[in-house]
Parts: C-alpha cells; structure tokens; sequence
C-alpha cells in the first residue's frame, strides 16, 4: 500500500475547485437532484471496498469487505435510479429545440 | 508501471472525468439526464478498474456484495416515492458511510491494528472512519426525523452544549494520540464510537424543517470520508469524487439556508438554542408556503399552460410590463400563457384592462371569468399578481363574509398557485385569504415588479 | 316574472333597460319579458334581436300589460307612472333625492320601486351597480369630450414641425368616473395629475401611472367608499391646493360628488381665470350643481377663453355600451330578487332593502 | 424682409399662419414681422404675445402695408388678392389646382405666390412639408371624432356589469393621416386595421401595431411617395377586399388620396348598409370627393343607422398646435428664401420652384 | 520529507490556489482587479518557493536576470498604449515561449545531453521545447504582422500546405526516435530548430483580422510548453498553471473564432486557403466593425451616460417594451439614459412617441434634437436602435446626397456608437451611412428587439 | 530529479477542468485583460528557469538559465501591470454598492 503523498493534496485541491465552480451553476430547481447524484457518485468509497472484499485478508476485512459492498451498492443502484427518474420530470416532450 | 497499474489508473482517471463532466451536465437541466449516464459509466468504469487490482483476488464475497446490494439498491431507487426524496437521500447517505467507515476500521484492523500505519496514513484513517461515523448515524438520525419515525421538533436538553463540546475534545484528543503513535487500537475504536454518538447529537436539536440543510452537509461529510480513503489508500477516483461531494455538498447547504433566509451558522449552531421554525405561521396555525425566485422560476420556465390572475397589486407595483416579459420568456419556453381578468380586478371597472393593453398583451389573451374557469383545472401554474378578493374561497363558502356570492377565479384548482404579495395582508374587502394556506398554494413575497424581475432574470438562467 | 321594458322617452335619452342579451338569459330562467317596440332602436339594437333572443314585442302602453316588474333607465313622468299596473315593480334610476311627488304618486298605486342608485357600495352587489357602469362610461367620455374642444392635442409629438407638448390633464375627484378619465387622458398621451379627498385614493391614482397632487392634512373618507363634505379649513387648503394647480392645466375633468348633497365648489371663477387661455373644463357634476362656479348644465360656457363644459347624461351619448351594462345590472337585479321564478321583495334583503323606496304604500326615503 | 400675417377670414378658420415663437425667431434674424390685430385669438395667441415677440401690431389693411412677403394659411379672397402689395410674395394653401381666376389675379398684379401645398416630399424639405403637419393633426383629430360619434367605447373593458368588447377601427389610406389615426385609435384601445395600395406601407402598418388587410397584386406606388390611380381590376380586388372586411367595422377611417385627381371611392353605399348600425365612417378625404359613396364635406350623413362623417378642415379644429406647426413649416420655408436677409425667388431651387405657381406676372401651375 | 520540501509544497500549492482565485475574479469584472493582484502574489509566493529550493547554490545570475526582466518588462507594461494591446500579448508570448524552450534546452544538455533522461520525461521535453520553439516565433510573426512591420495579409505560396505537412511529419518522426531513445543530441536540436520554423510558416498565411484567435492559441500552447516543463522537472505549480493557461487559450481562440462567426478549424487551417477577410467592408473598401450582444453589453452596463436613438427600424421590430427594459437596466447599475428623438425618426410624423409612449418611458426623457445634440459628446454610449438616415452624416457634408441639410443627431461625438440593425441596408432615403464604418461605431446585427432581448440578457449575466 | 508520475496527469486533467470552467464564464469583454492575465500566469515558467540559473551546473546552463531568467521576469513585470492597467478602466468611481 501506498502512503500518503503530498500531490494527492493538489488532486483533491484541485477537485475541490471543480466541485466549486460546478455546484455554483447549477440552478435551484436541480438542486435535489444534485443532491441525489452526488450521493450516487459518493458511493464511490466501493472501490475500497471491492479491494477489502476481494483481497483475502482474513474473516474480519472480508465480512467487514462484503457488509461496504453491499452498503455501497444500494447507494450506487439506487442512487443512479433515482436521480434519473427525477431528471426525466424536466424531460418536456413538445419542448424541441425551443431552449438552449 | 506494469500495464496492469496503466489500466488501472486510466479506468479511474476515465471515471473521475466522466464524474466531473455528469455533474457539469446538471447546469443545463436539458442535458441533466445525459450527464448522469455519463456519471453512472464513470462508476462503472472505476469498478472494472478496481477488480483488475493485483490484490483481489476473491471474488464470491465481492459478488455477493454486489447482488445484495443491486437487490436492495434498485426497489429504492425504483419505488420511493418522489414526495419520500429527502428521507431516501439521507438514508443512502447512512449506506455511503457504512462503506466508507467500515473500510478503514478494516484497513486499520489489517495493518497490525495500527501497527504498521504512518502517520501521514493515520490521519487519512482517521478522518475517513470519523468523518464516516457521524454521518451514519447523522443520516440515519435525519431520516428518521423526515419519516416521522422520531420527533421532527428540534430535540435538546440542557447542557446539551457542554456535552457536544466535551465529546469534541475527546474525539479530538484520541485522534491527536493516534498520530502521534498510530497503534492504539482501543483509541481508535474509542474514536470510533464517539463519532457515531455525535452524529447523533448533532442532528437531534435540528428541526425538521431544516433537514435539508443537513442532509447536504450530511453529504458533504461522506464525500469527507470518501477522499479520507483515497487518501489512505493511495487512491486517486476516491479523492477526487470525494472532494466533488465535499465541495458540492457543502456549497449546496449553504445555498439551501440562504435560501430559507437563514444563516448556515444558524441552522447549524443555532439549532443548540432551538431555532424558530422556518416556515410563518397565521393566526390559524396554518403554516404558509414561501417560495423563492429560483424555484417558481424553474416552475414556470418548465410549464404548458399558465394562467395569470391580475390584481390591484399589480396595478400598484406597476408591474404590466414586466408581466409582459414574463410572459414573452414562458412562451419562448415553449408554454402558453393566458390572463384571467375578474370583473371586479382594481379599483375601477377596466382598471386590468387599461394596464394590460399598455403592456401591449393581446386582447385574445384576457379572458372572462366565466370563459376561463374551466380552464384552471387544465393550468400547471396559476399565477396570482396582487389579487386577493378575487381568489378568495370565502365568496363561495363563508356566509358571514362580505364577499360571500361573489363569484371568483377558481385558482385552487390550478397544480400550483404561486401568489405574487408584500405580505399576508388582507386585500379590499379586509378579510383573510384561506387560498393563501392551501398545500398548492405558494407566496412569493414583495413588491409584484420586483418579484416578476427576479423571475424573469431567474428564468434565464435556468 | 313578466317583465316590461318600454321605450325611453326623456329627450336625449338613448339608452334602453334591456339588451337582448340580458332578455335571452331571463327567458331562459323562464321569465317572460315583453318589450315596446322601437325601445332599443337608439341604441344599435333592433326590434328584431329582442324577438330573436325571445321577447315578445308590443305597442306603447300595451307593452306594460300585466307587467310584474317594469324595468327602465329613467325615472317615468308622472302621466307614465299612472300606466303602471297597480301592484307592479318598477325599476329605475329614480333619483329618489328629487323625485318626491313621482314617489307619493307610485305609492298611491300600490305599485313598489327600486331606486338603481342606490344599490349598496358592496363587491356582492357590484354587478349590480349601475351608478359605477355609468360612472365609467362618463369617466371615457369626459376626456373625449374635453379632448374634441381642446385647440391642441393631448399626446406629445416629436415632429419634423417642431415638437407638440403634451397636454396636462387634471382630474379632480378619483371615483370611478375621475379613474376612468385618468385611464383615458393618459391612454391618449396626457401628462395626468389627481386630487380626491379620500386618501386611499392616491395608491389608486398612481397604479394607473398619474400624479396625485397632495393636500397635507385633508381626509374625508365617508361611508360606503363615498366622500363626506369638508370642515372650512380643509375646505380653504383644497382650493388653495387646486387654485395652485389648476392655473397650468389645458384638460380639467371634475367628478366630486358627495351623495345626497349639492356637488362640492372647487372651481371658483377666479381660477378659471387663471388658466390658459383655450383650456378646457369638463364638469361631470353639472347634475348636482358642479364643482365649478362656472358650469351651467349642459351648455359650454367660454370665460377668459377657457370652455367649461357641463355636459348632461353622458353615458346615453355611448348607449350601446351604456345599455349593454345598464341592462346587465338589473339582470342581476331581477335575478337577485327572483325567488324559484317568483318575485319576492325582501325589504330586510341587504341590497333589496337599500334600494327599496317605494313599497306597500309606503315612500321609504 | 418685412412679413405680414393677415387674420384668417375664411370660415371656420381658427388656424394662423404664425405663432410668436416664430415671429421670434424671424425678429432675431433681423426681418420685420408685422400682425394683425387679433390674427392668434381663435388659435389661442393673444396679441400681447406677439408684441412681446417683437413684432408690430397693425389693424386691419394696414398690416399688409410694404410687406415683401404675407403669409396666410388660407388663400385670399380675390378682393384681398386685390389688397397685396404690388410685386409681394403670397404665401398660403393656395389649393393651386382649384384656384385659377385667383393665381391669374396675383399674376397680374405681379404678386408672387408660393403653395405650401407644392413643397416637395423630400427628407430635406420635410420641416416645411404643411401637408404632412396638418395631416397628422387630421388623422388625430379624426378618431377622436369618429369615438365621439360612436356608441361605443373603443377600449375593452372587463367590469362587473360584463365585459365590453373593443371596438374595430379600420384606416383605409395608411399615408401620414392614416398613420396618425392607426396610433390613436391603437392608444384608445380600439383593434386596429389598416389598407393602403402602396405596399411599402404594410411595414410601416404593423410597426404601429396595426394590422394589414391584404389585397393580392395591388401595387400603385406613385412618385414621391405617393399613390397612383388603380387600374380596373385592381380597383376591383381591392373593393372585394374591403367589402369583406368593413362589414364588421365599428369605426372606419378613409384618408386615400392622390394627388391633383378626385379621392379614389373605395366605400360603395353597399358597403355602408352592410355595416352594423351604430357604426361610424370618417371620410378625410371628404374635400376631394371623399372616398365613401355617400360623404358629403361637411355633414353628417346617416344611411341604415351608419354615420358618415365628412369633416372639413380638420386641423383647423385643435388651432393652436395646428398654427405652431404650420407656423413652423412657414417660418422654415422663409428662413430658405432669405438670402443675407433678402428675400430671393429662385425658380431653379428644388424646393421653390415647385412651390413656385406665380412668378413674374405668370402663373406657372 | 523534509521541513523544506513542504515548505516548497505549500508555497506551489498556495501560488496555485491564489492563481486559480485569480483567474476566477475575471468572470465579475467589480473584482476583477483585486483578483489580478492575488494572481500576482501567487507569482511571489511561487518565486520565494522556489528560491530556498536546495539545487539552487549561487544567486548572482538570478538577481541579474531578475533585474534586467524588471528593467526592460515594467516599461512594455505602463507605457504600451491600450491600442497597441494585441501585439504587446503577443510578444510578450514570445519571451514566456523563450523561457520554457531554453530551461528544457539547458535541462536535455544537463542531463548528459539526453544520456539521463528517462522516456516519459523525454516525452515532456519534447513537447515543452516544440510547443515552446514554434511559440517563439509564432508569437513574433503575429507581433510583426500586428505592429505591420510584416504585412498584415494572409502570406502564402505554392505548396505551402505540402512543405508544412512534410515538416510536422518530421518533428514527429524526430520525436518518436528521441522517446525511443533520447541519447540523440542532433536529432533534439534538430527537433528544436524544425519547431522554429514551423512557428513561422503557421502564422504567416494567417491574415491581421485573425491574430487575436492566433494569439490567444498561442497562448495556450504557451501554457502547455510550461505545463510540459511541469511534468519534465516534477513541479506541479508549472503543470497547474500551465493546464489554466493551455485550457484557457485554447477556449478563448474558441469564443473568439465563432464571435467573428468564423469556425476555429476555418482560421486555423483556412488559412493555407487564405481564408476571406474576417471583417465586411464595403463598396469603398473601409471596413465595418461588428460586435457581440456580449460587449455591447459590457459597454452598457458601465456606461454613465446612454443616449438612445429609435428609428423606424424600432418601430418595424416593435421592439420599444425591450428598450424600456434595457434602459431600466442600465439605470439600475446607475447609469443615465435619455432619448434622442430626431424630427423626421420613422415614418409619420410622432411615431417614436406613440411608441415610447406605450413602453411607459417618461416625456421627461424624451429629448428634442436641439436640446440633446450637445449632449451627446458627454454620453459613454449612442446606442442607434434601427435609425439610420437622422445620423447619417451625409447630411452635413454631401451635397449630392438627397438629405443635404438635414440637421442630424451627432451621435458620432459620442465615445461610442452601437448601431442596431439588420444588415448593411441603407434606410428611407437609399443612401449609405458613413457613421457605419467610422473607428467609434459597432455594429450588432440582427433584429432589433432580438438584439436588445440579448443585450438585456447579457448585462443581467455582467 | 523526480521522473515523470501518473498522478501529475491527473493534476493537469484537473486543473484543465478549472481553467475551462473558469473561462467560459469570463464575460467577453474581460477577454482582453484574461489574455494579458494568462499570458502573465504563464511566465511561471520562471519557476524552471530560476533553478537553471542558480544550480551552478556550468556555463551553458547558467546562461541559458539567465536568458531565460530575463525573459519569464519580463513577462511576469510587464503582464501584470498591464492587466491593472486594463482592469482599472472597469471600476466606476460612482458606481458604489449599485451592483451586487
Ligand atoms: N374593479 C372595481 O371596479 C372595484 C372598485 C372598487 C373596489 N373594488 C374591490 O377591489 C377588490 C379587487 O380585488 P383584487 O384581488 O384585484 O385586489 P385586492 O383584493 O385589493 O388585493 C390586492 C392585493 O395586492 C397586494 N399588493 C398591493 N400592492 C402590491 C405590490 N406593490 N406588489 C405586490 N402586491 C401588492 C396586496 O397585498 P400586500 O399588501 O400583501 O402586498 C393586496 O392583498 C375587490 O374586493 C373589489 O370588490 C373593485
Ligand atoms: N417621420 C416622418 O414623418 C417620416 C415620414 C416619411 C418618411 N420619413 C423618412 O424616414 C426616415 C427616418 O429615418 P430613420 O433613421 O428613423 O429610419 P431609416 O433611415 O428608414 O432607417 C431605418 C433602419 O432601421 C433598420 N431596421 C428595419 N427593421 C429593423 C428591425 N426589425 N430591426 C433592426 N433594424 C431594423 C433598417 O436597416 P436594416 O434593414 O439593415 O435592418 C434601416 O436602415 C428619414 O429619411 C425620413 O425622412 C419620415
Ligand atoms: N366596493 C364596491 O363594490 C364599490 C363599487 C363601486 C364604487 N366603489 C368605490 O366607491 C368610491 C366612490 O365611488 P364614486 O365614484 O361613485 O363616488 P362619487 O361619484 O360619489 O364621487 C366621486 C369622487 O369625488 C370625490 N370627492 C368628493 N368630494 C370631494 C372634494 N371636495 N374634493 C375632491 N374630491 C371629492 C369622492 O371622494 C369620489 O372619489 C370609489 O372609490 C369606488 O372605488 C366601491
Ligand atoms: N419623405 C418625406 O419627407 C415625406 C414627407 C411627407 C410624407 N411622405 C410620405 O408620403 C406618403 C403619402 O403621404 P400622404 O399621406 O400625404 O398621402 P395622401 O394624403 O396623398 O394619401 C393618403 C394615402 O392614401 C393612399 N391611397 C391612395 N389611393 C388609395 C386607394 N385606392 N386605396 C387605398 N389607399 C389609397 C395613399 O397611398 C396614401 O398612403 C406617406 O407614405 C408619407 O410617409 C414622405
């Protein structure tokens, strides 16, 4: 394993940033749906996970490995799901290429 | 680098773009739906990654995970009411710490119980697994305040605040030790628990009317912990949706409260003194809706037919013509726009008329009362702009009033009422305004010009 | 109800009670109207349209034959009155202050009256009130009216001929006549300012985008949203205010009323003299006496070059509009005092009991 | 120079042919301004203003006495011809094409006559165009009469005594007084319509807000921004079109002209009866023949409960605006002449020789 | 890792951050400027980062260079007029382009003229001195060609496209071997020398009117030779502003292209073709200049004084509600705005005020010719909404012309004229207007009423 | 020397995202000033050129790294005076708390 390192501090800086200027824009009507997909997206922590699940450690990493497996996952399947169905309410069938 | 460790770190350099750019997406709410799916194959590109990890090499519990969760995940995100979103939200939340908490108390676990931790390593441990604990109880708190499972008053006792501050310290304390000299396994799950109780205390003297706001601070935190991982793990997807769902997280709680025209340090300190209630109540009890810019805004900007009622406040604010760009935006929207004109609407007979047709709205559009009642029904927005008499249900139900057998719009019947005023007083006839307290009925307080130019420049932006 | 509508037959009157509109919803709730033939001719509506909407026609006096109501514009003459049918409602703007005798005589004939003037200020009887239908119709006209006689024009025009100022209009009295004219005057271009005595009516003044011109200290609100006559002092600060005012005014249009009483001086000679010459005054209360010292009722009288013009019945001179509304009120009326098609005169009726004058033999003012 | 303004004899005629503003101007250019007594009354200019403006006052004839140049609105009887200084300049609405005996008078008496009637339509000569002044007048005018006669109002009106319909206004001739009307019957609230045969028009139409009635394959622009005669099947497309179209007319405004010929019929006694009654016609070419069948200059004619109005010299009617512009136009065509403060005919400028109709003891129309 | 090293970090990390915050405050030009100077001190704070860094063991040269830089750099910063804007970027390119190509030279020479230096670092190299190389004389191609010492006109030859082709297919052939293996002394600077000449032979087909998008994607590759260098010396402050600049260049030559309503692909490769003259000019050669809703705007937002002139083409686009609106606007950002209404605007006589009329606009506002003429020389902006023979100066000074002698509006006299209208059409009188290609007037096509919906919008977005 | 590391790929990605988002809000009028801004930003290549001239790694670096030196300072003086000098023309003495 890795240790920690001082450019992962630019990464998440930086990333940071992004989060900043994006959130900013995005307008109030979406804001639960934003909410929503950025849950979605923080079940990122799967990653980490899948490692601990899968890399035979031992009982305990492995059961502990599984119950963040599964726990994520609802968070991904769901996560996704819904903020889709909650998307297409803004879907507007005669809109066209009215807007922008 | 072994090719392995190339594929592995394109597949999550992939996945934290396509993160980036679906959040991006959620600024233009036509491309919002793309921009998810963008987002969902970025998770899915940084698990195929993931499973080509040289260290995994197991795979039956990572697939009972997977269909654990799949099965459990999809009926949630299916089902769940639109109406349940906020409660859904916070418990999923609950589920993203799990992940994230258990990940490090495993990881500590695995390194000797911190025997072989660094330093640098132990205090991304330690965030991840506090960060981690606090909000699955937090979420788990906040959504049983939404479900109505636990009282959605604001819960405090006294010296509430001497005992938060206090398990702070502690928590602080211990955390501080482990760095110091990371293989002390009891502080760690000593830390570990006080997480998890202050999670608690720290949204039960929260009411419920404020629960958004610490949802998305919720989020914020388990975005934390995610990035706390990356950062022990070596990881750099992890880190950086991490810091996507801090950062958004956070900015959106703050934004939230503004919106509720409370300050974040209120909702979240001031929660220790029990805050006022967000919402006005009337003598009645009924609470009222207020509505800001921004959300009648997108409502408008995204409805089929929308009926204006004019009223005496429009003619006082002056406001016709920016009724008319209001108007002009719904159409460009690709919406229909018609104006409700009561009889009795002003102070003279006419007096909409005059104002309207100033404005340059076409007569085709005014219509009578008796030509559009039947209409409303059919409307998404009833927009109501300084009327009051003439949207008042007591001229059909209370005999004492003295507008009683008057007949008037039938706004209520309407999806949404929006209602343009300065404030909860009564109109010409003196009397209270029970429309102004239905469910479907939302105030947008000020001055009517002010408030259509807010709408206008919100609907821009949208 | 079988219900009459005879011909108007006060010199300049144009107006009928009846449009066929109104006749089509009466027949329709059942009720059989019978209307004198010719009686909307004056106003654009033809014999023809009452038969079509389901009236019956008849010659003078037999069009009134068993008539349970009567409905006209104007109060009937007295030989008129005696064709009633005893026993029989009329319903009229009866100008019940004036008409004292007519009343004792309706009263004599057992025959009941309501006055439409004095349908109550309320939003429930709005659709009654035939004095706010008419006041607004005068309101539009009094502009016309004032703007025909002006030797300039109303709106300002940049031309290649030099630049036409606008003309200032000054409405004194902001009821539904005075917002009325507002409306008018600035629709057509004029810089309009406005003086009431009731002080809510500034915010009115302003939401039609005039000026009001302000008297510190002046608040005659009265009851019913009408006025009531002014104490002397603020009686002086309002002619001062006006005699300030008025001197750069081209279109005057005055509509102070208080109900029951001569209209209120406002306009003294001295003022008139001080305008320009060429200017105009409109006096809408020539009726009641007029608010200028100056105005003879219905006639132009020309001072220092300045018109005061007191014109009479204004609403007849836009009959069509005049009687589409005229009609609608007692519509509403008739429908209001319809009980399962029967007529029912409920003197403890809040609207039927204000305007109730003659009843059982009995004048009730 | 020295100028002359005459009082206005003609009958009806408020108008003058300068204003004190303009006297003004001309005194400050060093030329002598001379008026007669009591010339701005009717208009609404006392003689003290002209005074004041630096001009002399004189009665009578002798106002006209040593004038190089006299300025009327209106042309001189020929026995006031007889009164012009020998060698003098005329300056009027001559109406040069009806007006023979009278130009061969002033020629004999070597009098030089200028018709603001013949200044040409060029941008240039635009401040002095007295046509295009006192057509807007007209056009303004017009539809405030036309809503006079009316028994309707023009605007809508939703109120509790039902909601009153706008009137339709339909302007037939959309040149400078069309236009004018199209603004003020759109700023009373009426729905307007327009027709023209000169198609650049329909732009200009809408750019009011109006709409265009079309009338396929109709094209009669004319030099200088006027309209030509129509061929026989267009003149009969475009009486189908408006036949179709002023049946559901409330007001209707005709301005068409052209110029030097009789005003084109383009409203046939048909027509009229087709209309509702109550409805109004405002013929403003009444002077030429008008463009309704059944006009007469001057008088209100009623067919099948229509009016037809055929007002003469509407500008004369709002005097005062009516002087300042047509004092203007002169003042600037005056300002044109003067060379180094003397005044100079020259019959090869653009603008004076078309105005030019008597020069040199010749009539040169 | 030692005290300094973090002591190093920090600095870059902080220079980075206040960089970004810099770059940031641009899109609110209020703090603009506060914004810069952050910029600036993260520039410090990189420097005094860099200075303690351990390598660096003699001073006397960096003080030197430091000095002559500051000697010769603050006069081409307060002395270059603003006019000459373009051409001072460019050469400032130049010498940021110098730079970056010596320090990759001096490092590939230091390193045993390539014998030490690893593949993915000769990659870096590689792209810092070609992208720096062809900046170098790119940059002053468009200097010269913008201080005209080189003519302005697209420079081309027969077979310009086949020899730049053959020389790209060089530099990359070059550059693979040098990867392969990068001990190639005479192939690096071979590589150097070809990315000299390619700098050329890419801006001189490009014609004047073009530069700016030239420029600014010199700019970019500027950026990305510094980024290059960045990830040649592993210093991530050089990477992140770098990524900022070559990201920003590039867009920017984006934006700009398509506000010339050109496509970037048209100017930049076009350009072999010899691409038409951006800019219209007309019969008699002089050019118009258009401008975008987006400056326009900008210009109206801070403007103190507006001056409005309507003509017919206001009318024809009905337009008077969208001027009130923007008027309202500018008066809200404390702006003045009066009208200026010629005698003979539209076409009857008052036209403009019937219409301003409707639009609610007070009489007060409405000036006369003669009263406003003089003000015009006071006003920031004449904004000219479809008039054009009232301010068409031929009327003063052309005798021929059929308007000689009409007195005119003087918008000219204004600091600058923005003429609304649809195209270079003349208006009622037939003639060409000499205002349009005056040095102070812009030109925004387009509807007037859709250009004023615009101008409205963006001056909301400033 | 350090070689060349994956995760600084990242930090470029990243901070390619901040620049994009930033700049495409930048209003077009600022775009003259922004060009003159990143044009001053970009001088850090002097970070670079500042080790080649006081590593004392002989003589061709040192006076490559002078030249280098000379130039990047030229570039930072020179560009961020003139952005000033450019911003400075958007403040408005009066304009006060008009605007947000
Ligand atoms: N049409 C007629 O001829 C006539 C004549 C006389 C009386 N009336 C009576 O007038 C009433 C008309 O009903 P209505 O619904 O039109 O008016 P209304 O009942 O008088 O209500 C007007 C509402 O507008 C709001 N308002 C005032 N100024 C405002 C501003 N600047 N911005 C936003 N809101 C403003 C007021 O609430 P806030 O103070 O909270 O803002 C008020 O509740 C009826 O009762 C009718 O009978 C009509
Ligand atoms: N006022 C009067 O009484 C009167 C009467 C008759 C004639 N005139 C004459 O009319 C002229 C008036 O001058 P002016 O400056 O007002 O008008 P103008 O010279 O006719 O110019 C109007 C301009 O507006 C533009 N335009 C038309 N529609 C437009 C739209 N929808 N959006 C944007 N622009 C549009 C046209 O250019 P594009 O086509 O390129 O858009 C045209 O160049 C004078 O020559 C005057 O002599 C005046
Ligand atoms: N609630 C309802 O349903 C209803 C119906 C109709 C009218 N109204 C209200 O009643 C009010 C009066 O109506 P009206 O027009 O028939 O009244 P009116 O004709 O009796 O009087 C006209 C106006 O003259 C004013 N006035 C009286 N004395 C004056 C003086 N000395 N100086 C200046 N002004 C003077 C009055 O205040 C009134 O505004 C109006 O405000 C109207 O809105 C209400
Ligand atoms: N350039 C200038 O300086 C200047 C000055 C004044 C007027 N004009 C222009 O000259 C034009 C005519 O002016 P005018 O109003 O004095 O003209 P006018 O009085 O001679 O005629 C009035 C209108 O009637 C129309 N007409 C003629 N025959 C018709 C028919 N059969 N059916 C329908 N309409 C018919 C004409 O086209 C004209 O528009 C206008 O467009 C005006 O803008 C230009």
């Amino acid at each position: 394993m890795p240790g920690l390192e001082l450019i992962e501090i630019y990464v998440f800086v930086l990333a940071g940033f992004v989060g900043f200027f994006t959130i900013t824009r995005v307008p109030a009507l979406l804001h639960t749906p934003l909410m929503s997909a950025t849950n979605a997206i923080s079940a990122i922590s799967l990653v980490g996970s899948l490692v601990m699940a899968g890399a035979d450690r031992g009982a305990l990493p492995t059961i502990l490995g599984f119950i963040a497996v599964t726990s994520a996952t609802i968070n991904v399947v769901g996560g996704f799901i819904i903020t889709d169905r909650m998307l297409k309410m803004f879907k507007r069938a005669d809109r066209g290429g009215a807007r922008k | 680098m072994s090719p392995r460790t190339v594929f592995i770190e394109a597949a999550y350099l992939l996945a934290s773009i396509l993160f980036i750019l679906g959040l991006r997406s959620l600024t233009i709410p036509d491309r919002a739906r793309r921009g998810m799916q963008l987002a969902a194959l970025g998770m899915l590109v940084a698990i195929v990654g993931t499973l080509v990890n040289h260290e995994i090499v197991r795979y039956e519990w990572i697939i009972a995970g997977l269909v654990v969760g799949s099965v459990i995940g999809y009926p949630l995100g299916v089902y769940v009411p639109m109406t349940a979103m906020p409660q859904r939200i916070a418990i999923s939340h609950m589920f993203g710490a799990v992940a994230a908490t258990l990940v490090g108390v495993a990881e500590y676990w695995h390194l000797g119980n911190g025997a072989e931790v660094s330093r640098p390593v132990m205090a991304a441990l330690g965030f991840e697994v506090l960060f981690g604990a606090l909000t699955i109880t937090g979420s788990f708190m906040a959504f049983g305040k939404l479900q109505e499972l636990l009282p959605s008053r604001p819960v405090t006792f006294k010296g509430q605040n001497l005992v938060s501050v206090g398990m702070f310290a502690v928590a602080a304390a211990l955390f501080a030790w482990l760095i110091a000299d990371p293989a002390h396994p009891g502080a760690f799950y000593a830390m570990v628990a006080l997480g998890l109780v202050f999670g608690v205390s720290l949204v039960l003297p929260i009411g419920g009317a404020d629960m958004p706001v610490v949802i998305s601070l919720l989020n914020s935190y388990a975005g934390l912990a995610s990035a706390a991982t990356g950062f022990a793990i070596g990881n750099n997807v992890l880190i950086i949706a991490g810091a996507l769902d801090g950062a958004s997280g956070f900015i959106l709680s703050i934004i939230m409260s503004r919106a509720m025209n409370r300050s974040f340090a209120n909702v979240l300190f001031g929660a220790f003194g029990a805050a006022p209630e967000a919402s006005q109540k009337t003598a009645q009890g009924l609470p009222v809706h207020a509505i800001t810019p921004e959300d009648a805004a997108i409502q408008l900007a995204y409805a089929r037919l929308v009926i204006v009622v004019p009223g005496y406040g429009m003619a006082v604010a002056q406001a016709q013509h920016q009724v008319r760009e209001l108007a002009a935006l719904i159409e460009k929207n690709g919406g229909t726009v018609l104006y409700a004109i009561h009889p009795v609407a002003g102070r003279m007979p006419g007096h909409m008329n005059v104002l309207l047709a100033e404005a340059d709205i076409p007569y085709e559009k005014l219509k009578e009362m008796d030509e559009i009642n039947d209409e409303f029904k059919n409307a998404d927005v009833a927009l109501v702009i300084g009327a009051n008499d003439v949207v008042n249900p007591a001229a059909r139900t209370d005999k004492g009033s003295p507008i009683y057998g008057m007949p008037i719009l039938n706004v209520d019947e309407a999806k949404q009422v929006i209602v343009l005023k300065r404030s909860m007083n009564p109109g010409f006839a003196g009397i209270e305004n029970e429309l102004f307290y239905r469910e479907n009925t939302a105030m947008l307080f000020g001055d009517a010009k002010a408030s259509l130019a807010k709408l206008v420049h919100e609907i821009k932006q949208a | 109800m079988r219900i009459a509508v005879p011909r108007e037959t006060s010199p300049g009157e144009r107006r009928v009670a009846l449009v066929p509109d109104n006749v089509a919803r009466l027949v329709k709730q059942q009720h059989e109207v019978r209307v004198e033939r010719g009686a909307g001719v004056a106003a654009g509506f033809a014999d023809a349209a009452y038969e079509a909407a389901g009236a019956a026609l008849a010659d003078g006096p037999a069009a009134l034959q068993g008539a349970e109501v009567v409905v006209r514009v104007q109060r009937p003459t007295e030989a008129e009155a005696d064709l009633l049918p005893e026993g029989a409602l009329l319903v009229a703007l009866l100008a019940p202050h004036q008409s004292g005798p007519l009343l004792q005589r309706l009263a004599a004939r057992r025959v009941s009256a309501l006055a439409m003037e004095k349908v109550p200020r309320t939003t429930r009887a709005q659709s009654m009130d035939a004095l706010s239908s008419q006041a607004t119709l005068a309101g539009y006209k009094a502009v016309l009216v004032g703007a025909d006689a002006l030797p300039r024009i109303l709106p300002m025009m940049t031309t290649a001929a030099g630049t036409l100022a606008p003309a200032k209009a000054f409405v004194i009295g902001a009821g539904v006549a005075g917002l009325q004219a507002i409306a008018t005057a600035r629709r057509l271009g004029a810089v309009v300012s406005a003086f009431d005595v009731r002080p809510v009516v500034k915010e009115q003044v302003q939401s039609l985008g005039a000026s009001f011109v302000e008297v510190p200290q002046v608040a005659a609100e009265g009851t019913g949203g009408y006025a009531k006559e002014l104490g002397a002092s603020e009686q002086e600060r309002v002619l001062g205010a006006i005699a300030a005012h008025v001197k750069d005014m081209d279109l005057v249009v005055t509509t102070a009323q208080i109900p029951g009483r001569p209209a209120p001086r406002l306009l003294t000679a001295e003022m008139i003299r001080s305008m320009r010459p060429g200017s105009v005054v409109v006096d809408l209360a020539a009726e009641t006496g007029g608010n200028c010292e100056l105005t003879r009722a219905g006639e132009a009288v020309v001072e220092a070059g300045v018109t005061v013009l007191g014109p009479l019945n204004l609403p007849s001179t836009v009959p069509f509009h005049a009687s589409q509304m005229y009609g609608r009120n007692v519509t509403t009326l008739l429908q209001h005092l319809a009980k399962d098609g029967r007529l029912v005169l409920d003197p403890t009726d809040e609207i039927t009991g204000a305007m109730l004058v003659v009843h059982d033999g009995q004048v009730r003012v």
